[in-house]
């Protein structure tokens, strides 16, 4: 079976310093693959090899059997390959609907000449949008949806990572990356932000996730399988529980400078 | 309560504000305006103001003397050597129905654009200064007429002079790319090759440069006995200085747009033997021109009146004695009236051919030495005590 | 051959001047990583500068007291100091208010600074809009050396900027300041944690950058005897189109960068036929072209984005 | 009920008309001093506004209920300009100008107000529509219906050569070649002898339709109105056109896309967005409609030369942006009527001009970056 998504020897060096080094990785349909590590372990950095930000050194990426390596970014992203941000990059100044509007924008298709001279089509595509975009908002938050039309910057943290999610969604990924979206939240919060992954997983069908987290809890509730980077390698694979007894990932964690430098 | 009130007080006080505005009216006085167009700011300020300062004394002269029966009043509006500020210039003026006549630019692609408005609206106008032929010889508009000698009308007796009389036989030519020094070109290069010179090699250089020391390193190559210049005073002033820099002692030589204090003053030494020629005479040796300069210095004016203020104060005599001839009704009358006129003012007795074109083109000839423009007559080159480059 | 070396020699002279203008530029790219787009307007207030002070000079008799190799010098000093001074008082007003803000304002506000500096300097002076003539303060000694004329004052600005450019290398490797400033362009936040006053070192780099800045002024006014109001755009651009040909940030890129555009100009005009008035066209082409190709410039390192 | 919407409707009239009749008598004055009491008297308005929450209640609920019978009644107004300006063709001239500066301030807002694009070379597309037109239609007798497309659509090419460079470059760098693109084609038209160099192109044809030309005065219902309202009924259609496109473009998904690119670039790539093409895009529009305005320009005035497109030109239409307020479609427009009309009431400062439009900038972006107008969220009509 072809997996959703598969690298293969992926390494980005800056310089000499090697951030992302032959990291093989693969993810399958419906499958949620929790990606720790400690900072600076070029979690982030692979997540922006994935998206085509930045281009691998060596190694491939194969998604759903097609090469995605040398390809720019934004046809990665229509690909199906959607994600979230770090210090999450919603478009502050447009509202919080409009933001999910712009997640539409790989399967949408008017261009300037329609909006310029085939009005009806246009408000055709926006009407569905409008509604599509309210019903995404609802599932995650009543609330959200009732104040769509608020600018996105007056949001605070947890709505914002909640919008950014639902941008995301927006697009039909089949593939969807979370980079660490329960930073900055309250455990309420972050309960509520499991709960809405688990919905996302039910909801649709087949989708691939693949999380960035510092919160265990979170990795443990809503991961299958659980992928360890330090110093851009990968160091160990498995299960929540088979990780969390391994040595190297303790080490890792734990920090053993001496045995890192000669590493 | 008191708050609530306060608002609409407020906005009462707002119109009654209005109101003063309104009720003072829109009151129009009942005297004959003459619009002046120069520019006023801009980088050829010094020329429009030294020339609006002329118009305004010949004006303000015309009041004082009592003769007239109507009372003058001077418009005098910017066109900061832009054609388009020049456009809303002119249209401002036309769109006054108090003004009869009027003079205007010193820049030739301003006169150029104006013109037309002038003509479509039959106010009668006079060129102070732009130089540039088509204004007149092109498009030979009955109501534009202009007191300023076309560039072409000077290249002539320079050729005469320094071709002719002095020998200089071969030449590289250096013309800015603006109308003026392309105009110079066309103009000069025929009329040399047909006095025997050679042209060794032509180049053109943009307005505000301010390097011109790789084509005249290249120039030094050709060895030319003269360089002509084809622009005005400051390319002219730093090129005249930057030859001595890359050591290409020759003559230069060039129309009166470097007829200028400035030029002198910029070449610092090296203008030293530079020969211009410039319209008309120099300011002492015209007739009432002592008269003039008193006049001006006593008016209290406090810009130098420049090389066209005799211009502009003709062009004002112009049209005041036509105003007084024909009344300032029939604007019609006042254009038919310009284009017949023998008028003896201080450039001499001015009268304007079929194009409207003046006729009255003398020219003197300049050196430079000791850091003055010296008439060439009483110069040391002339007498021979001190001697050009050759 | 000897008119290709004084052609050399006069691509040289420019190539200082835009190398001079382009040290400011990477010096504010490094430290902020702001473009100074109004730094070709406070170079060309360097040379006002000195306008002003030798009409006080004048004023006060100090001309006729001291003689010029004491004077030009003091003048210069001063008129530098000045300089850096309101350079750096333009950052605390133009450009600090907008670290935070999209980068769009602090490119549009220091544009309109530009103008701000241009019309005033334009309004503040008699006859502003026309070229203002500039004290000789430079000897004008020249002699001949093989077919090629060389000139005292020429030999004085290739001097003077060689020497400020070493001594400049100097302060930012030796000194703590110099320090500072190398770390600030490295990374600004990890310098701040290190207890660097991040403040004071961009202050101090904008009053180095626009004092060698007003050299750069100073060297164009006594070039050329000459300074207009509005040289300061045009000598911008330029200056930052040095600057990016050599790799915007890298110092020793304003070097490389101001030669290339100072052989360009020069060849274009000499060179190719009809050329003249069409030199700011090739250079500006030779920068499209490496923006194109090359946007990093010739030292430049490639940029990756933060995400 | 019926009678209701009768009172409220004469009440929109009335206001307009005030609005309509102020805007006329401070054309109509000369006096420095009255200028200045007439603005005071604006500004005044416009803070009583900001304050008095009732009445702006008011008027706001008014416009929106009746805003299809609010804008007939303005644009009614706006087309008895030429009769109220009939003995003064210089306002009416005023008027003209600000209408075209308001096509290339809307153009640029595409660029600057949408998508953060800084673009310094709308002067040049300016200049490329006013001079392909006028270059046809001296030599060639090509009409001015045509040339108006023909420079569009060049200034438009013009435009994609310039948006090149963004797939390699963007801020500071993409800024600088906009600046050396505009100077190089300043440095062109200046040298270049088949555009006539720095005398310009003289006496371009006006214009005519059916037969009637645009030099002529128009008599109409008894009143004859001088040659600019020709123009000013021309202007008057193109700004409407242009209205209609912008405000078209930003409600829709290409001009989301392009606030999507203003507020975050790299997010916006991530979320399917070829940054590339809609930034040319950006630069096709803006140049299409500097063209325009340029071909316009030059059969109106009749005359053109390089000075008119400078790079202040650029720095202007800029200024008029940010201080109407970028992405603000009505802002932009207020904001290029009033940087046109005021610099000729205060044409006596005409020296300090430049230097105020630096000081503008310079304060807006400090102290109200969003402009007089700001931006609105978008509403979509479903749930209102």
């Amino acid at each position: 079976m072809v997996h959703l998504l598969e690298t293969e020897k992926l390494t980005i060096r800056f310089g000499g310093l090697a951030a992302v080094n032959e990291v093989d990785l693969t993810v399958d349909h419906g499958e949620t693959v929790g990606l720790i590590g400690p900072n600076g372990s070029g979690k982030t950095t692979f997540f922006n090899l994935l998206t085509g930000i930045y281009r691998p050194t060596e190694g491939s990426i194969r998604y759903a059997g097609e090469n995605l390596v040398a390809l720019p970014t934004f046809k990665i992203a229509k690909q199906g390959i959607a994600r979230t941000f770090q210090n999450n990059r919603l478009f502050l100044n447009l509202s919080v609907l409009d933001n999910v509007l712009i997640g539409m924008h790989p399967h949408q298709d008017s261009n300037w000449f329609d909006a310029i001279f085939r009005r009806r089509y246009v408000e055709k595509e926006i009407e569905k949008g409008v509604e599509k975009g309210l019903e995404l908002l609802s599932q995650f938050s009543e609330e959200l949806a009732s104040h769509c039309y608020q600018r996105a910057g007056d949001l605070p943290q947890a709505d914002r990572r909640k919008v950014e999610i639902c941008r995301a969604l927006a697009s039909n990924p089949k593939l969807l990356l979370l980079d660490e979206p329960s930073a900055g939240m309250s455990p309420a919060e972050t309960e509520e932000l499991m709960e809405d992954i688990r919905r996302v997983r039910q909801k649709v069908r087949g989708i691939g996730i693949i999380i960035i987290e510092h919160d265990m809890a979170v990795i443990r509730e809503v991961a299958d399988r659980v992928v360890v980077l330090n110093y851009g390698r990968k160091i160990a694979e498995g299960t929540f529980q088979e990780i969390s007894s391994n040595e190297l990932v303790l080490e890792a964690y734990l920090g053993r400078e001496e045995k890192n430098a000669q590493a | 309560m008191m708050l609530f009130y306060r608002k609409p007080f407020l906005f009462l006080l707002l119109s009654i504000l209005f109101f003063l505005i309104a009720s003072n009216g829109w009151a129009q006085s009942k005297v004959v305006k003459i619009g002046f167009i120069g520019p006023l700011t801009g980088p050829n300020a010094a020329q429009g103001v030294g020339a609006r300062n002329a118009f305004d004394l010949a004006i303000r002269e015309a009041n004082a003397s009592g003769k007239y029966p109507y009372k003058f009043e001077m418009i005098a509006l910017d066109d900061a050597s832009d054609p388009a500020t020049g456009v809303a210039a002119a249209l401002k003026l036309v769109s006054d129905p108090a003004v009869v006549a009027a003079s205007g630019h010193w820049n030739s692609p301003v006169a150029l654009a104006t013109i037309h408005i002038f003509h479509t609206y039959k106010i009668p106008f006079i060129v102070w200064g732009a130089i540039h032929p088509d204004i007149t010889g092109f498009y030979k508009y009955p109501g534009v007429n202009r007191v300023a000698p076309t560039l072409v009308q000077e290249n002539g007796p320079l050729c005469d002079w320094v071709i002719g009389e002095l020998g200089y036989k071969s030449f590289s030519i250096i013309s800015d790319t603006s109308s003026y020094g392309e105009m110079n070109l066309k103009a000069f290069r025929p009329m040399a090759e047909a006095k025997g010179a050679k042209i060794l090699s032509v180049d053109s250089v943009t307005v505000g440069t301010t390097d011109f020391r790789p084509i005249l390193t290249k120039i030094k190559g050709h060895n030319p006995e003269a360089i002509y210049f084809g622009g005005v005073v400051m390319e002219g002033a730093l090129i005249r200085d930057q030859m001595e820099k890359v050591g290409l002692k020759k003559l230069f030589c060039a129309i009166s747009g470097i007829k200028d204090d400035k030029f002198l003053e910029v070449a610092g030494p090296s203008g030293e033997g530079v020969l211009t020629i410039k319209p008309g005479r120099p300011i002492d040796k015209l007739e009432g021109g002592t008269k003039f300069v008193k006049a001006y210095e006593a008016a209290g004016y406090r810009e130098p009146f420049g090389a066209y203020g005799p211009n502009a104060y003709d062009s004002a005599g112009i049209i005041l004695e036509a105003v007084s001839k024909v009344g300032p009704e029939d604007k019609g009358a006042i254009a038919k009236y310009i284009r017949g006129i023998k008028y003896r003012g201080l450039m001499g007795e001015t009268s304007f051919d079929a194009t409207g074109q003046t006729t009255n083109v003398m020219v003197s000839r300049f050196v430079g030495q000791s850091g003055k423009w010296v008439a060439w007559e009483d110069s040391d080159y002339a007498k021979g005590v001190r001697k050009l480059p050759k | 051959m000897a008119e290709i070396a004084q052609q050399l020699i006069n691509a040289l002279l420019l190539g200082c001047t835009y190398t001079l203008i382009a040290i400011g530029f990477n010096l504010f790219f490094g430290a902020l990583n702001v473009v100074h787009f109004s730094h070709g307007d406070v170079c060309i207030l360097g040379a006002f500068m000195i306008l002003i002070l030798y009409g006080v000079a004048k004023w006060i008799g100090a001309i006729a007291v001291f003689p010029p190799f004491l004077l030009v010098p003091l003048m210069i000093l001063i008129a530098m100091f000045l300089t850096g001074l309101i350079g750096t008082f333009f950052e605390r007003v133009v450009i600090k208010p907008f670290r935070y803000a999209p980068l769009l304002m602090v490119l549009v506000a220091t544009v309109a600074l530009g103008m701000v500096i241009r019309e005033t300097v334009r309004l503040s002076f008699p006859h502003g809009s026309n070229p203002q003539i500039f004290p000789r303060i430079l000897p004008a000694t020249s002699f001949q050396w093989h077919g090629v004329l060389l000139r005292l004052d020429n030999l004085i600005i290739f001097g003077t900027t060689i020497f400020l450019i070493s001594l400049m290398f100097l302060f930012i490797q030796k000194t703590r300041m110099g320090a500072a400033i190398r770390a600030v362009s490295q990374d600004t936040e990890a310098a701040a944690m290190m207890g660097i006053n991040i403040d004071r070192t961009v202050a101090m780099t904008f009053l180095i950058g626009s004092a060698l800045g007003a050299i750069a002024g100073i060297l164009i006014g006594a070039y050329n005897n000459i300074i207009r109001f509005d040289m300061g755009l045009m000598g911008g651009v330029k200056g930052f189109s040095a600057a990016v040909v050599g790799g915007l940030g890298n110092v020793y890129g304003a070097i490389i960068g101001g030669l290339i555009l100072g052989l360009v100009e020069t060849f274009a005009a000499a060179f190719i036929p009809g050329g003249t008035p069409y030199t700011d066209v090739f250079a500006f082409l030779v920068v499209i072209f490496f923006l194109i190709f090359k946007p990093s410039g010739i030292l430049g390192e490639k940029v990756y984005e933060k995400v | 009920m019926r009678s209701r919407t009768l009172g409220r409707a004469i009440l929109l009239i009335g206001v307009e008309t005030i609005f309509f009749i102020l805007f006329a008598a401070f054309m109509m004055t000369f006096d420095t001093m009255k200028i200045v009491l007439f603005i005071l008297f604006f500004i005044g308005i416009g803070l009583l506004f900001t304050k008095w929450d009732r009445a702006r209640h008011v008027l706001t609920n008014l416009f929106k209920e009746l805003k299809i019978f609010a804008s007939l009644w303005f644009v009614v107004l706006l087309l008895t300009v030429p009769f109220v300006f009939q003995s003064s063709p210089y306002l009416i001239h005023i008027c003209v100008m600000a209408g075209l500066f308001a096509i290339l301030a809307l153009g640029l807002n595409f660029q600057l107000g949408s998508t953060n694009v800084v673009n310094f070379a709308t002067a040049a597309s300016y200049g490329i529509g006013a001079y392909a037109s006028a270059l046809l239609a001296v030599h060639f007798h090509i009409s001015f219906w045509l040339g108006l497309l023909i420079g569009g659509s060049l200034a438009s090419l013009f435009g994609l050569l310039l948006g090149i460079p963004c797939m390699k470059t963007k801020d500071y760098y993409l800024s600088l070649v906009t600046i050396a693109f505009g100077l190089i084609i300043y440095i062109l038209l200046i040298n270049f002898t088949w555009t006539g160099g720095p005398n310009g192109i003289p006496n371009i044809p006006p214009p005519s339709l059916l037969g009637h030309s645009f030099k002529d005065p128009i008599h109409l219902l008894g009143y004859q109105l001088p040659f600019q309202s020709n123009y000013y009924y021309l202007i008057f259609i193109l700004v409407g056109g242009s209205l209609v496109v912008a405000h078209r473009l930003h409600h829709s998904r290409v001009g989301l896309t392009w606030n999507a690119i203003r507020e975050d670039e790299i997010a916006a790539r991530c979320h399917g967005i070829d940054v590339t093409w809609y930034k040319i895009l950006a630069f096709c529009i803006d140049a299409f409609f500097g063209g325009v305005a340029g071909t316009v320009y030059s059969h109106y005035i009749g005359f053109i030369s390089p000075e008119n497109f400078a790079f202040i030109v650029s720095v202007v239409v800029v200024t008029m942006v940010i201080l109407g307020g970028m992405d603000n479609v009505f802002g932009v427009i207020m904001g290029a009527i009033l940087l046109t009309i005021l610099p000729e009431k205060f044409r006596a400062f005409e020296d300090f001009r430049i230097l105020i439009y630096g000081i503008i900038i310079i304060t807006m972006l400090r102290f109200r970056p969003q402009g007089l107008f700001p931006q609105k969220m978008r509403i979509y009509k479903k749930n209102g």
